[in-house]
């Protein structure tokens, strides 16, 4: 039987690389200050001593550069780990990811592969304001060609990164600044963890709720809330945003009738919209009640903290939302 | 064009005694090339072709020159202007014709069409559409080779116009700070679409831009082939055996419109009859000439381009078209993800 | 009363461009080929002659440069008309328009306004393939502080691009290379058209089908074949994608109790499951089934003119959806 | 540094006599940043600041000498790094610090905190958090300028880390090829976070950079305030009067880490205290005393500095917050869009 440690969030994903490195040469690691400066927020930490500068690779300032050197590389059989410090910076390598690596599979009828993982802190983290604090998987998500996880604990960061290193496609990998420190049970000689599985992380009745990444978190904590009330809702961690579980979801809300959507980001379209959209075409005769969205207020992030807080979905704002949905009249 | 901003020519090509049959081999490329796009001009007028189609007719010897230096594990790529590319390349005219037909049997299983060609076996590494955006990734491309240990080298081809945009500077600054096997070569056919090279660049020479970077550089016109051979050469051994990348512009001229939709007025006729008159192709058949390479030997050769490029229309013409089956499976390599 | 004339689409934004700078002097055009070339689609044919070089500005390629340079000029209290040569070029622009035109208001505590236009073609034109068919309205509709609008006539073209460079905010004007020539009911002296305003184009009573931009005509020749089956759609064009006309669509879905989305581009999140979800979240309890939507088929788009057509919304497949509503058990 | 690549100096200011006064008021901006840094440094200490705080101790003599060669309706556009940048311009310590503590009072409400400065009435046009994204904007400032034939001129800064990036080399070739009234001042502080010059630039003289835009370049080490100001004064000369473009490249040094959160153990104790000893702003103290600058008025004057910034401390600490009001209305100008 296999032990289990508590790994931190960063400490799973530096492990999910070392063990990926380790086993294939081909795969490197290449960013801003991942070598020598040990990670902006440490997730490579002492990668560099082992693996040397030919396979981490730190990087000047240059996002759509060192993207497509990574897809280039990819494209030859390589497969690159690109780290964005965080990814609000990768605005700026948009075209490489959007037009180069989701799209070069099928411009070459299938001829080259794109083998890459783009992988960094994403979405809120403390007061740092508007243009670091964008929650960029609602562009990614919707681009076909590319694969999307977003996970929420340190045994998942580790399975689903390896997975992601393995996997011939391109995948974006969501992480968040806030998250790095969380602790977590972790298997040793974990596999792989296969993309496309929701995780039911509490199970319940009244009602829903669907999150990822950090989100889940804050779901997790407005369930515990919500049980002092009498109310019992299941949370199901979504892990991987493309493939999306449908039937995980679907199930649940089959047995549930009552949908409720925590994502950071704004609300317009998106990952939340496109949950919304399934599961009212997926499970619309088995809901008694709309689909609500909590998701960060319709504008910038505020860097003061009070209106930092109110802007990002809170357990608080969460639980309200439920209750407006269990409470209401059918 | 200024002559002090050159920098001191390589050893001169042609010093050195010339290969007829080389040469004859270069020219045929280069008439295939022409024949081809002949060709393709005719078929878009017809429908066969949509889309965009931008012909690489009087530039033929940049291509063939530069990619004559290579070796076919040497990797190439360019702009969505690359139809000569792909088939100075090793691409069959056959596979180009399909692709432009938007055929099964094109290169890209007609998914890319006259703009993304690709030819893994021949390392052609593909056409790209948004100006700029593929020179990190031929980047990438050098960068893997290095990693490899491999000596291999990547030529990466653009045109003025993308000088000015940020893929650019940020393919050769990375490049030369990690000193990656790769020669970029400017294609400086003196417009990007309508627009003059005045009004793109503050500085005419592009080649100057080498020296901000620290990078090898050269410039000249590319009217002889094997002058684009050799001056590619020296760049492509300087990434081989220094990995240290080189900047190599070109004049040239493009005799079409920028794609068949662009009249090309922005242009006179007598511009454009003086560069007709310089062509590169036509020079190459006069120096076969001098060179006692027979009108006979010329002809055949033309004739062996006129049969392949009529057995590549027909192939076109015949191939089947894609189904909707094919969409999924070049989308992602495995299941679906939605 | 005022006479009416006919227009294509680019007349109409030509002369909207054209009023607006004879109106005000701080109004200028700014893109690749704008000028001496008249325009890669002729939309600014004849400006430069008008207005010359210092008001219709030709532009290397370089669109990030080009769009801070708006952006920049905007703050100063300009008001450009940036043109990209198509919307797909934009996502080398991602940056300026997600960071900084977006957010400049809100970064400077409203000190500083960022009243641009940003236009051009967008999604499809024909077998331009798989770099050159993006629908980019999908990201640009999730981002507070932008307003986003996407007519399908001429006359909404002029009012909407009149009333875009009146708008002290930054707006985004997706066009339609397959729109261009087509012609229109203009009437002389148009006013700008009030943003978040969608229109009933076709009344109609058994579902309602939400379309924008080129899907419009879609929609509508889907609603005709369908009326020949007795079958009696609605079909309201949006115009403008945010805001978003809640209202008409509600009114509509309340009436009908059935909706399709149609649009271009790729349907996960962006702007069709938006409206499914504010559609199933504001009518829940007027809807007879699920919200269906029609989008282009969820992969790059393929160069072979037959599979292109596979790919984008055809009158066919809309038709096909709509029936399956209709005739769907309740 | 090499020296080789610098370009001819401008007529040294050295050699015309020194206006004291002024000079003490240089003094005095360097003396009110260092002590505002400081007080930032002890308020993130203590959590009145949150997010990210980049000091710009160090360097005060770039911002202060640059912007003196300003007039009040020059603008100014930055990084993230721009508290010294926004003091020099004119912002108040009050508006400055109430910002930081996120505050209604402060210049951008508490919205945008440290990294995004913003004052419309000193033509403070932002700090900006994206590396680059803000230099082609600056050049849409500087674009307005002679859109609307006035002679104002826009400074922009950035650090030696942008010059890697797309955004810097649009944004100056654009500003070459349209002749735009703006000086591009390169804060080169030999590092990008962790990254030494040397893993950034394969040349590490960027004001070479010029030459490949036709662009009029200046490099020097920015540890005399009044050269700063009377070389950035002959490029703000050439674009108010030529309208042309100057790349200025001055090496200078931060004493503290990149933000915050960096303990900076890329560098050693020595190379650090080293720059300390020339730290620009000790060195104006000392000109001024030589030049019959009394210490009781420098003194006298640093009192004053302190005042200001207790002052400010106090404003900000008991100036209220924001409320979610503010939100709507900063998003748009006129009414909601969703
Ligand atoms: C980023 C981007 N902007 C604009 C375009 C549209 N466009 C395609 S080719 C072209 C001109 C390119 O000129 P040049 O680089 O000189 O190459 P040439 O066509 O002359 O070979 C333009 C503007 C594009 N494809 N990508
Ligand atoms: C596009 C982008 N990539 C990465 C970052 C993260 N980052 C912020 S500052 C910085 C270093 C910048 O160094 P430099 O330009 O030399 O300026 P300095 O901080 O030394 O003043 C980095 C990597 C960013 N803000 N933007
Ligand atoms: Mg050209
Ligand atoms: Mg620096």
């Amino acid at each position: 039987m296999s032990n289990v440690r508590q790994l931190r969030f960063r400490e799973a994903l530096r492990e999910a690389m070392i063990e990926e490195m380790d086993r294939d040469e081909r795969v490197f690691l290449l960013g801003e200050e991942v070598g020598h400066y040990q990670g902006a927020y440490k997730v490579s930490e002492g990668m560099l001593d082992r693996f040397g500068a030919r396979r981490v690779v730190d990087t000047p300032i240059a996002e759509g550069g060192f993207a497509g050197i990574g897809i280039g590389a990819a494209m030859m059989g390589l497969r690159p780990i690109i780290e964005f410090m965080t990814w609000n910076f990768s605005a700026v390598a948009f075209d490489q990811i959007l037009n180069n690596a989701s799209k070069v599979r099928q411009m070459s009828g299938g001829q080259f592969n794109c083998p890459i993982v783009f992988r960094g802190p994403n979405g809120s983290a403390k007061q740092v304001g508007s243009q670091h604090s964008t929650s960029m998987e609602h562009f990614y998500a919707t681009i076909p060609g590319l694969k999307v996880i977003a996970p929420a604990f340190p045994v998942d960061a580790k399975g689903l990164l390896k997975a992601a290193i393995r996997d011939d496609n391109p995948v974006i990998l969501l992480e968040s600044e806030t998250l790095y420190s969380v602790k977590g049970d972790v298997p040793d000689n974990l596999e792989p963890i296969e993309f496309g599985r929701a995780q039911i992380v509490r199970p319940g009745s009244a009602l829903t709720i669907i999150a990822y990444s950090r989100m889940t978190h804050v779901a997790l904590e407005a369930a515990d809330q919500l049980a002092t009330e009498g109310i019992d809702v299941e949370v199901i961690d979504l892990r991987t945003l493309r493939p999306l579980d449908e039937e995980t979801i679907v199930r649940s809300v089959q047995k549930t009738h009552r949908c409720v959507v925590v994502h950071e980001g704004w609300s317009y379209g998106g990952v939340g919209a496109e949950i919304a959209d399934r599961v009212q075409r997926l499970a619309f005769d088995w809901l008694e009640a709309p689909i609500l969205r909590v998701a960060q207020l319709d504008v910038g992030m505020p860097y003061n903290a009070t209106l930092e807080q109110a802007c990002i979905p809170q357990p608080g704002r969460v639980c309200d939302t439920v209750k407006r949905l269990v409470f209401r009249e059918t | 064009m200024t002559k002090e901003s050159s920098p001191p020519a390589p050893p001169s090509p042609k010093a050195s005694p010339v290969d007829v049959e080389h040469l004859a081999h270069l020219y045929r490329q280069m008439f295939l090339i022409r024949r081809v796009e002949e060709e393709s001009a005719r078929a878009y007028a017809t429908g066969k072709i949509g889309g965009f189609l931008h012909l690489y007719i009087g530039q033929e010897a940049v291509g063939v020159g530069a990619i004559a230096a290579l070796r076919p594990d040497d990797s190439v790529v360019t702009t969505y202007r690359d139809h000569g590319i792909a088939l100075a390349k090793g691409m069959s005219a056959r596979s180009l014709l399909a692709e432009l037909w938007g055929k099964k049997t094109g290169c890209s299983q007609g998914l890319g069409g006259s703009m993304h060609l690709f030819d893994k076996e021949h390392n052609m590494l593909g056409g790209y559409g948004i100006v700029g955006g593929h020179i990190p990734l031929a980047c990438g491309v050098a960068f893997a080779a290095k990693y490899q240990g491999q000596d291999r080298v990547t030529l990466c081809f653009f045109g003025e116009g993308a000088v000015s945009i940020g893929g650019f500077h940020e393919g050769l600054s990375l490049a030369a700070l990690w000193k990656l096997p790769i020669v970029f070569i400017c294609e400086n056919n003196e417009y990007a679409m309508g627009t003059p090279l005045s009004r793109t660049l503050s500085v005419e020479d592009v080649s100057l831009k080498a020296d901000a970077y620290g990078m090898a550089r050269d410039r000249f016109v590319a009217d002889d082939v094997l002058e684009v051979q050799a001056r590619v050469g020296a760049a492509v051994e300087r990434a081989r055996k220094e990995q240290a990348p080189t900047l190599v512009e070109m004049r040239t001229y493009r005799f079409r419109g920028h794609s068949m939709s662009d009249p090309a007025k922005y242009r006179t006729q007598t511009e454009l009859d003086e560069h007709k008159q310089r062509d590169p192709m036509t020079r190459a058949r006069e120096r076969l000439l001098t060179l006692e390479y027979k009108e006979g030997r010329i002809s055949a050769l033309e004739r062996s381009v006129e049969e392949e490029v009529a057995d590549a229309v027909k192939f076109a013409d015949e191939s089947p078209e894609p189904d909707t089956s094919v969409l999924a499976p070049t989308t992602y390599d495995g299941a679906f993800a939605y």
